[in-house]
C-alpha cells in the first residue's frame, strides 16, 4: 500500500511544480498551458488514490474529472483566440 | 511476485515521465514547446501510473474474482483514454489560439502557418 | 499539541481562504473580481463543512462491500452538495448582472459606477 | 494610511479565526448522533446505498425543493436580464 | 464562430459519452456515488460542449431553449409530483412511501461497487430523474442566455 | 505524520498558492484560469475527505461549468482590471 | 435512421462498459441493467444522432474499424508514443531543440480521419497540431526538432513525421 500513497503524494508534489508556470507564464496561454498539466495530474493522481482507499467506485471522479476539465480548458481555448 | 514487479516498474516510468513532462514546462522557452512536454510527457505518465493499477486489478481479480477488480480496471481504462483524447484535442485548441494571438514560435527555424497568413 | 495542530490543517486553510477572499471584496473595486472573491469565499465555506465531518481512517458513507470502518458524517456532505449548486446558480445570475452593467455604463469598476448615476 | 488600518483589522480578523480553528478537533467530531442514526438506519429505510443521496433526497428532502426552486429561480433571473428588448424598447430611466 | 474542425468532431464524440454517462451518474445516484445534481452537471457539460465547438447559431438551430427550459420546468415538475404522491398515499409530503419494502421496490444490499439493484430505494431514483433533467436544462438555459448577451453586444 | 496527512497538507498548500494567484493577478482571464486550477484541486481534497459525491459536483461545476461561465462574463465585460 | 442506430449502439455500449460487474447475466450485468442499458441508448441515440454520425461518418458503423482501432491504440501508436516520449525526455533534459511549424499533407477524407491523424501527430514523435485547413484536410504541425532540410520544403508528406509504422496507413483503414 506504500507505493501507491507514495505515487500520490509525488504527484500532487509535481502539481505544485507546476504551479510556478502558473505563477509565472508571461502569457495567459502558458498558464492554461500549466492548468492542463494540473489538470492531467489530477486525474492520475484520482486513479491512484482509488486504489489506496480501496473504494474502486471512485475512478467514476476521475472520469468526470477528465471530461469536463477539458472543456473548461476549450473555453479558455476559444477566448484566447479570440472566437468567443 | 513478476506482477508485483511490473507494477514497481509502471510506477517508476510514471512517475519519470510525469516528472519529466513538468520540469519540461518549466524549461522550454515557448508555448509550443511547453505544449509538448506538457501533452506528451504528462499524458504517456499518467498512462503508466494507470497501467499499474490495471496491472493491480488484474493480480488480484485472480486471487478474488469476487472483489470487483473489473469494474476498477475498465473505470481506469476509460478514464486514460478519455484523457488521451481530451489532452490532444486540448493541446491543438490552445496551440491554434496561442498562434491566432500572435505568439511565434521561439527560435524557429521556419513557420509556414504565418506565411500562408499573410 | 503540535500534532493536534497539525491536524487542524484544512481548518486553517479555510480561515486563509475565507481571509483572502474577503480581502478581495473589500479592497478590489472589478465586479468580476469581487466575484471571484465571493465563490472563493463559498469554497472555503463548503471546505469547512466537509472537513467538519471526516473523521480519522474513515471511508465514504456509501455501502459496497470493500472497506469497514467508521464512516464520514454524510450530513455536512448533504448539504455541501446543496451550497455548490446553489452557488453556481447565484454566481451566474451575479455575472449576469456585471454584464448587463456593462452594457449600460461602460465600465465595471463599482465606485464610478456609484458616480455615473448618483 | 487606509491601507495601514485595513491590513491591521483583517489581521486581526486573521488571528481570532486562527485561534478559533485551532481549537476544532478535526477527524474527531464530538456530536454525532443525527448522523449515526442515517448511518445506522438509511439503508433499512430507504433502501439506499449511498447515504448521501438518501439524506438529501429523503431524510432532508425539503431541502432539495428550496434547492431546485432556487435554480429555478436563478435561470429565470438570468433570462430576465438578458431577454430581447422590443422595437424601439429601451431600458429604464435612461 | 466554429472552433477547427478537429475540434469540433471531438465534440460530435463526446456529446453522447457526456450524455451517456451524465445518465449513469443520475440512474445509479442511490447506488455509487453521484445523483441528480453531479448527473445533470456533467449532461449540461455536454451541451456546453457542443455550444464552445460550434457557433452559437449553428448550435442554437438543435438546441433550442424552448426545449431546454421545457426540461427544467419538467424536472421540477417532477419532483413535486413525486413529493405530493406522497399525500395520495396516506403520508406526508416528500415522504417516501414506496421504500423500503413494497413489490417492485426493495432495500439494496451491498455486494460490490455497482450493487446493480436499480429497482431499490422507492422514490429516489424518480427523484434522482427529475433533479437531473432540472439542472441539465438550468444550467444551459443559463449558458444560452449568456452567450446571447455576448452576441448581442457584438452587432453594433 | 503520515503520508495521508503529508498529502492533505500538500493538497491544502496548493490550495492556498492558487487562492493567493487568483487575488493577486491583475488580469482577469489568468484570475479565471486559477480560479479552474483552485477548483481542481479543491475536488481532489474533497476526495481526499472521503466526499466523493461532493468531489463530483466540485469536478463537473467548478472546473467545467464556472470556469465557462467566468470566460463569458470576462468577454462580456473587459479583460484587465482598471487602473484605480 | 442509420444514424441513430450507430448513436444508439455506441451509447448502449458505453453504459455497459462502465456498468460492468454488476450482476449475473454472463457474469457482468444485472437484468436491470440490460434494461435500463436499452432505454440510454434509444434516448441517447435519439438526442446525439445528427452529432455522433452525420451522413460522412456512416463507416464508424463498421465494428471491424473498431477492432482495428484498438489494435492500432495499442501496437503501433503505442510504440510511436513510448519513441516520442523518450524523444522528448532528451530534449527536456539537453535542451537542445531546433523548432519550427511545417505544413503537412495528410490526404485525409473525411473528418473522422483528420481528427485521428491530428490527435496521433499531437500525441507521437515530437509534433504538435497546430491548426488545419478546412478545405485540404492539410495540417499546420510544430515540430520541436526540424529535420534539416525540412523546413525549406513547401509541403511534407505525412509519412515522413512516424518513424518505425505505418500510422497514416493505419489511419486511414481505420477512419475512411
Amino acid at each position: 500500500m506504500t507505493r501507491w500513497i507514495f505515487t500520490a503524494l509525488v504527484l500532487v508534489a509535481l502539481m505544485l511544480l507546476a504551479m510556478v508556470r502558473l505563477f509565472k507564464g508571461p502569457t495567459a496561454a502558458d498558464r492554461v498551458v500549466a492548468l492542463d498539466a494540473i489538470n492531467t495530474l489530477v486525474v492520475a493522481s484520482m486513479i491512484v488514490l482509488a486504489v489506496v482507499f480501496r473504494q474502486f467506485i471512485f475512478v467514476d471522479v476521475a472520469i468526470i474529472y477528465a471530461l469536463l476539465a477539458f472543456v473548461g480548458t476549450l473555453y479558455i481555448a476559444k477566448y484566447l483566440g479570440g472566437e468567443l | 511476485m513478476i506482477l508485483s514487479a511490473l507494477i514497481w516498474i509502471s510506477l517508476a516510468v510514471g512517475l519519470t515521465f510525469n516528472a519529466l513532462g513538468v520540469i519540461g514546462i518549466l524549461r522550454f522557452p515557448d508555448v509550443y514547446t511547453r505544449l509538448h512536454a506538457d501533452t506528451k510527457a504528462t499524458t504517456f505518465g499518467s498512462i503508466f501510473t494507470s497501467l499499474a493499477v490495471v496491472l493491480y486489478a488484474a493480480g488480484e481479480f485472480f486471487k478474488d474474482p469476487e472483489g470487483q477488480y473489473e469494474t476498477l480496471a475498465l473505470h481506469t481504462v476509460l478514464a486514460v483514454v478519455v484523457l488521451a483524447f481530451t489532452n490532444a484535442t486540448s493541446a491543438h485548441a490552445i496551440a491554434r489560439a496561442a498562434h491566432k494571438r500572435g505568439h511565434k514560435p521561439a527560435q524557429a527555424v521556419c513557420d509556414r502557418l504565418e506565411e500562408t497568413a499573410k | 499539541m503540535t500534532s493536534r495542530l497539525l491536524l487542524a490543517l484544512p481548518y486553517f486553510t479555510v480561515v486563509v481562504l475565507i481571509v483572502l477572499g474577503l480581502a478581495v471584496m473589500l479592497s478590489k473595486r472589478n465586479v468580476v473580481k469581487i466575484l471571484m472573491g465571493l465563490s472563493l469565499m463559498e469554497s472555503a465555506v463548503n471546505l469547512f463543512l466537509v472537513a467538519t465531518g471526516y473523521r480519522h481512517d474513515s471511508v465514504a458513507p456509501i455501502f459496497t462491500n470493500v472497506p469497514a470502518g467508521p464512516m464520514a458524517l454524510p450530513t455536512v456532505q448533504a448539504l455541501t452538495l446543496t451550497s455548490i449548486v446553489i452557488g453556481v446558480a447565484t454566481s451566474a445570475m451575479m455575472l449576469s448582472f456585471a454584464m448587463v452593467i456593462y452594457k449600460k455604463y461602460g465600465t465595471t469598476d463599482i465606485q464610478k459606477i456609484k458616480k455615473l448615476k448618483g | 494610511m487606509r491601507h495601514v488600518l485595513f491590513s491591521a483589522i483583517l489581521l486581526l480578523f486573521f488571528g481570532g479565526l486562527m485561534y478559533l480553528a485551532a481549537d476544532l478537533p478535526f477527524g474527531d467530531p464530538p456530536r454525532t448522533d443525527m448522523d449515526d442514526y442515517f448511518l445506522r438506519n438509511a439503508q433499512a429505510q430507504t433502501g439506499a446505498n449511498n447515504v448521501v443521496t438518501s439524506i438529501v433526497f429523503d431524510f432532508r428532502g425539503f431541502d432539495t425543493l428550496g434547492e431546485a426552486t432556487v435554480l429555478f429561480t436563478a435561470v429565470l433571473g438570468v433570462g430576465m436580464m438578458f431577454r430581447k428588448l422590443k422595437e424601439g424598447e429601451e431600458y429604464e430611466n435612461d | 464562430m466554429k472552433m477547427t474542425k478537429i475540434v469540433r468532431t471531438t465534440a460530435d464524440l463526446f456529446f453522447p459519452f457526456c450524455l451517456v454517462f451524465g445518465l449513469y451518474v443520475v440512474v445509479h445516484g442511490h447506488l455509487t456515488p453521484g445523483g441528480g445534481f453531479q448527473g445533470g452537471a456533467v449532461m449540461a457539460t455536454g451541451t456546453a460542449l457542443l455550444l464552445v465547438a460550434r457557433s452559437y447559431d449553428d448550435v442554437t438551430g438543435r438546441i433550442r431553449k424552448g426545449a431546454m427550459k421545457a426540461c427544467e420546468a419538467a424536472g421540477l415538475l417532477i419532483f413535486l409530483c413525486a413529493g405530493f404522491s406522497g399525500l395520495f398515499a396516506g403520508r406526508p409530503f416528500m415522504a417516501n412511501w414506496l421504500a423500503p419494502d413494497s413489490a417492485l421496490f426493495r432495500t439494496a444490499v451491498a455486494h460490490g461497487p455497482n450493487a446493480g439493484d436499480l429497482n431499490t430505494a422507492g422514490l429516489l431514483p424518480l427523484l434522482n430523474f427529475g433533479v437531473g433533467i432540472e439542472v441539465l436544462g438550468g444550467l444551459t438555459v443559463i449558458l444560452l442566455y449568456m452567450l446571447s448577451g455576448i452576441k448581442e453586444e457584438k452587432k453594433p | 505524520m503520515t503520508p495521508f496527512l503529508l498529502l492533505q497538507a500538500l493538497v491544502l498548500l496548493g490550495l492556498v498558492v492558487t487562492a493567493v494567484l487568483i487575488i493577486s493577478f491583475k488580469d482577469l482571464l489568468a484570475a479565471a484560469i486559477a480560479f479552474a486550477a483552485f477548483s481542481l484541486l479543491l475536488s481532489l481534497e474533497f476526495y481526499l475527505l472521503q466526499a466523493p459525491d461532493v468531489a463530483i459536483a466540485e469536478a463537473g461545476i467548478g472546473a467545467g461549468l464556472t470556469t465557462a461561465i467566468f470566460i463569458i462574463a470576462i468577454r462580456g465585460t473587459q479583460r484587465h482590471e482598471e487602473k484605480n | 435512421m442509420l444514424s441513430f442506430i450507430v448513436t444508439a449502439l455506441f451509447s448502449g455500449a458505453v453504459y455497459l462498459l462502465l456498468t460492468a460487474g454488476s450482476g449475473p447475466v454472463l457474469r457482468l450485468w444485472s437484468a436491470q441493467e440490460l434494461l435500463v442499458a436499452v432505454v440510454v441508448a434509444v434516448a441517447v441515440g435519439f438526442v446525439a444522432r445528427q452529432y455522433f454520425a452525420s451522413a460522412r461518418r456512416r463507416a464508424a458503423a463498421n465494428p471491424l474499424r473498431w477492432l482495428q482501432a484498438v489494435a492500432y491504440v495499442v501496437g503501433p501508436f503505442f510504440l510511436e508514443m513510448a519513441k516520442a516520449n523518450l524523444d522528448v525526455a532528451y530534449r527536456v533534459i539537453t535542451g537542445r531543440i531546433r523548432p519550427g511549424i511545417v505544413r503537412v499533407k495528410t490526404g485525409m477524407q473525411t473528418d473522422m480521419g483528420t481528427l485521428l491523424m491530428a490527435n496521433s501527430i499531437t500525441l507521437t514523435p515530437g509534433t504538435l497540431t497546430v491548426n488545419v485547413d478546412e478545405e485540404s484536410n492539410d495540417l499546420y504541425v510544430h515540430m520541436i526538432n526540424v529535420p534539416a532540410g525540412m523546413e525549406s520544403r513547401e509541403t511534407v508528406e505525412v509519412r515522413e513525421l512516424f518513424a518505425l509504422f505505418d500510422c497514416p496507413r493505419w489511419v486511414r483503414r481505420i477512419a475512411e
